[in-house]
């Protein structure tokens, strides 16, 4: 095989590597933002549903 | 639609926990199976359940005077002392599964998962996960399963063991209603269920009378 | 039936990385092996195929005592065994599940270890095909000591015991198709066919015994 | 989450995840794009310049390899700063920096490794050998691996925090292995050619690409390192926000 194949292949690694942990970043973070904002939303709902509760807390 | 046990026995090593039990029940019936500790109550439930092979006796459904085809397992939901609930999964992940996986038997439909989550009062936590509830938030979950998915014959063992008294309350609730939709009920317990009209089957170990009170 | 593959794939991924743990051991056994026979690449090609195999075979024993005992232990066994579902179904259905959390990695993790072992191309792909076809085999087997094994407290270890003898007809054959690809004589067909056989077979076997031994497993 | 940037009063604030994550929302941006920047040059530069007389073309593997081998292992070197943080400072953030590191870390290695077998094959004729150089950047990917797993199992973060930073600074030990394993041991791997006594030993024909190739994947390793941080301390205030909310839920209910 010639040697341009492995250095492609080499780069071809590089950037799957790279991109996958970049990807895998991202999601993250977007799943915890979801999740933040679930939990946003569900506190909204408990404040407005029992307001005099929530202050003494 | 009625569930009859016949002479049910189960022997545990050498001796016989209990022998020649009884009982049939009708629609909107409740059974309360009483005891001391180690007197056979909730292996009596297992065995109505299919959970343990009796010794003798059997136990089975009676539609139209004739033995029903449906099994009394799976006409039946049992509640015992473990929740059957993952800890690692969400709330609305575990009922969503026992939904799915158990489905409805005929004559009813179980509840959606928010609206069983409404029914034992914690709505809107249904996005955590299980093992992030307290144990009394996890019991009432798992009585949410009883919910979800309809069956006519509900196996309680020791129902309210980790509940206070409002918890309590709400359960008490449910048992009425389900026996008023024409469910039938066998529940285990030292403590009374607060239900109106009950019959009681007195467990007393060895010695007992064979299914004096029971019908 | 998917509901229950789906749970069961969901929870080995949020317990503690069940598939992370398989791969690790996988790569530790086979890394520790040539410092144990010494870097010699010729030895360490011609004992690769074997090596290999045996590491995955110790690393899908990890998990497998846990398939039952952990359904057993929070209850959900019991309304599992209740249904009319056939329970050789659903423990088909929990092999199925439990192999795609980690035996996959497994497969997929050995070509890897295929070059540590300064094994050949055709030779990793031989061992990969064995493993993919193969190690199903070891989870089939493994469900029904999982079930015998149940209701012990620390069953955890007489499961590997009970289960290695077993997986040795497996790996007998697993390990000679992957040489046969190798080696010129030998033909390839043979062990193979012979190895997808005994999947299969474990395939019926081992969660029928598995069934049978959780019906009578409650107390 | 564009949360309102508290200014930084005192040096203690730096401590504090909000201050962080403020940091970390300003600083992103501006890292990303420098990164990129630099990764078209070196990219460019990596493709144009001359082949080797010795290596032909496939010296042009080194512009990834190198970067990432050194990246494997100034990442398990903040990892053990961390650690440090985490058992003799206890900084808050410590523990989180050294987790989210350590996938980035295990990326990283897996990429030396395979880059360095795509390099090996044409120059040595083999994938793999068992050599010093090798074998300790092999352990130290089990080590990254090792880490993630014993961070994963643990529920309860003040506790694994403890104890993934003794194992970290233990595993440490790797490090000065991995960095004179060439010049220790007779090894197949060719010595460090950058940074040594005396001067570079590399042309600078090769020594600008690669040396742009490094700034890009430094500086692509700190951008996802924010962005993991930032990532971890939204799990831990998710999961703090989730066990506040079962208890509040009990009290109403």
């Amino acid at each position: 095989m010639s040697h341009a194949f492995y250095v492609n292949l080499s780069y071809v690694f590089a950037g799957l590597i790279t991109a996958i942990m970049i990807g895998w970043i991202l999601l993250d973070g977007r799943a915890r933002r979801q999740e933040m904002a679930e939990l946003e939303a569900a506190g909204i709902r408990r404040r407005s549903a029992s307001p005099a509760k929530d202050a003494e807390a | 639609m009625r569930l009859k046990a016949e002479n049910l026995s189960v022997r545990r090593g050498d001796d016989l926990l209990f022998s020649n039990i009884s009982f049939e029940l009708a629609r909107g019936e409740a059974l309360i199976v009483t005891g001391r500790n180690g007197s056979g109550k909730s292996t009596l439930l297992r065995t109505v359940a299919g959970l343990i092979h009796p010794e003798g006796g059997r136990a089975y459904l009676l539609s139209d005077g004739r033995e029903s085809e449906a099994k009394v397992p799976e006409a039946s939901h049992y509640l015992g002392h473990r929740n059957a609930m993952k800890v690692e999964l969400t709330v609305r992940e575990n009922l969503d599964f026992w939904k799915t996986w158990l489905g409805d038997f005929e004559g009813g439909k179980g509840l959606g998962i928010e609206d069983a989550a409404d029914a034992v009062g914690l709505s809107g936590i249904t996005h955590l996960p299980f093992g992030y509830l307290s144990a009394g938030q996890q019991r009432r979950f798992a009585m949410a399963r009883l919910l979800v998915s309809h069956r006519p014959i509900w196996l309680l063992d020791e129902p309210t063991a980790a509940l206070d008294a409002s918890a309590d309350q709400l359960f008490s609730g449910f048992v009425e209603a389900h026996l008023k939709s024409g469910g039938m009920v066998i529940a285990a317990t030292h403590q009374p269920l607060g239900l109106a009209e009950t019959r009681e089957l007195r467990m007393k170990g060895f010695d007992y009378l064979a299914g004096e009170h029971a019908a | 039936m998917m509901a229950l593959f789906l749970r069961d794939l969901k929870l080995s991924v949020r317990a503690g990385g069940g598939a992370l743990i398989g791969v690790l051991f996988f790569t530790t056994v086979v890394a520790v092996i040539p410092f144990g026979v010494g870097p010699d690449l010729n030895l360490l090609s011609r004992i690769g195929p074997a090596i290999v195999w045996i590491g995955a075979l110790l690393a899908s024993l990890l998990g497998l005592d846990r398939l039952f005992q952990a359904e057993r232990e929070d209850g959900s066994l019991d309304i599992l065994l209740m249904q009319e579902t056939p329970l050789v179904l659903t423990v088909l259905v929990k092999c199925l599940a439990h192999w795609t959390a980690t035996g996959l990695p497994l497969v997929l993790a050995s070509p890897m270890l295929g070059l540590f072992m300064n094994m050949n191309e055709v030779a990793i792909g031989a061992v990969m095909l064995t493993l993919l076809v193969g190690s199903p085999a070891i989870t089939f087997i493994g469900a029904a000591g999982a079930a015998v094994a149940v209701t012990l407290p620390r069953g955890g270890l007489l499961v590997s015991i009970l289960i290695l003898p077993l997986t040795v007809p497996v790996l007998i054959f697993g390990v000679s198709a992957a040489y046969a690809a190798v080696e010129d004589p030998a033909p390839f067909f043979p062990p193979f066919a012979i190895l997808c056989a005994i999947t299969l077979f474990f395939a019926v076997i081992g969660p029928a015994a598995a069934a049978i031994a959780l019906k009578n497993s409650s107390e | 989450m564009s949360e309102p940037i508290p200014a930084i009063k005192k040096f203690s604030d730096l401590a504090n995840p909000t201050v962080f994550l403020g940091l970390t929302a300003r600083i992103v941006p501006y890292l990303a794009v420098l990164t990129a920047l630099l990764f078209v040059w070196g990219l460019y530069l990596s493709f144009t310049t001359e082949g080797d007389y010795q290596q032909g073309e496939t010296v042009r593997i080194m512009y990834v390899h190198v970067p990432a081998a050194w990246l494997s292992m100034m990442c398990y070197s903040i990892m053990a700063a961390s650690a440090l943080g985490t058992l003799v400072w206890r900084h808050p953030l410590a523990d989180v920096s050294a987790k989210a590191a350590a996938p980035l870390g295990a990326g990283f290695t897996l990429l030396a490794l395979i880059t360095g077998s795509l390099w090996g094959k044409p120059m040595w004729g083999t994938w793999w050998v068992w050599d010093a150089r090798l074998t300790s950047v092999f352990v130290l990917f089990l080590m990254y691996l090792g880490l993630m797993a014993l961070q994963r199992a643990m529920d309860d973060p003040s506790r694994s925090a403890r104890v993934s930073a003794v194992l970290i600074l233990i595993g440490f030990v790797n490090i000065p292995i991995i960095k004179f394993s060439v010049e220790w041991w007779n090894t197949l791997h060719q010595p460090a050619s950058i940074m040594r006594m005396g001067g570079s030993a590399i042309d600078p024909e090769f020594l600008r690409p690669l040396l742009v190739m490094a700034a890009a994947f430094t500086l692509l390793f700190f951008t996802l390192h924010f962005l993991a941080i930032r990532n971890e301390i939204w799990r831990r205030r998710v999961s703090a926000q989730r066990r506040l909310a079962a208890r509040m839920a009990n009290r109403e209910g």
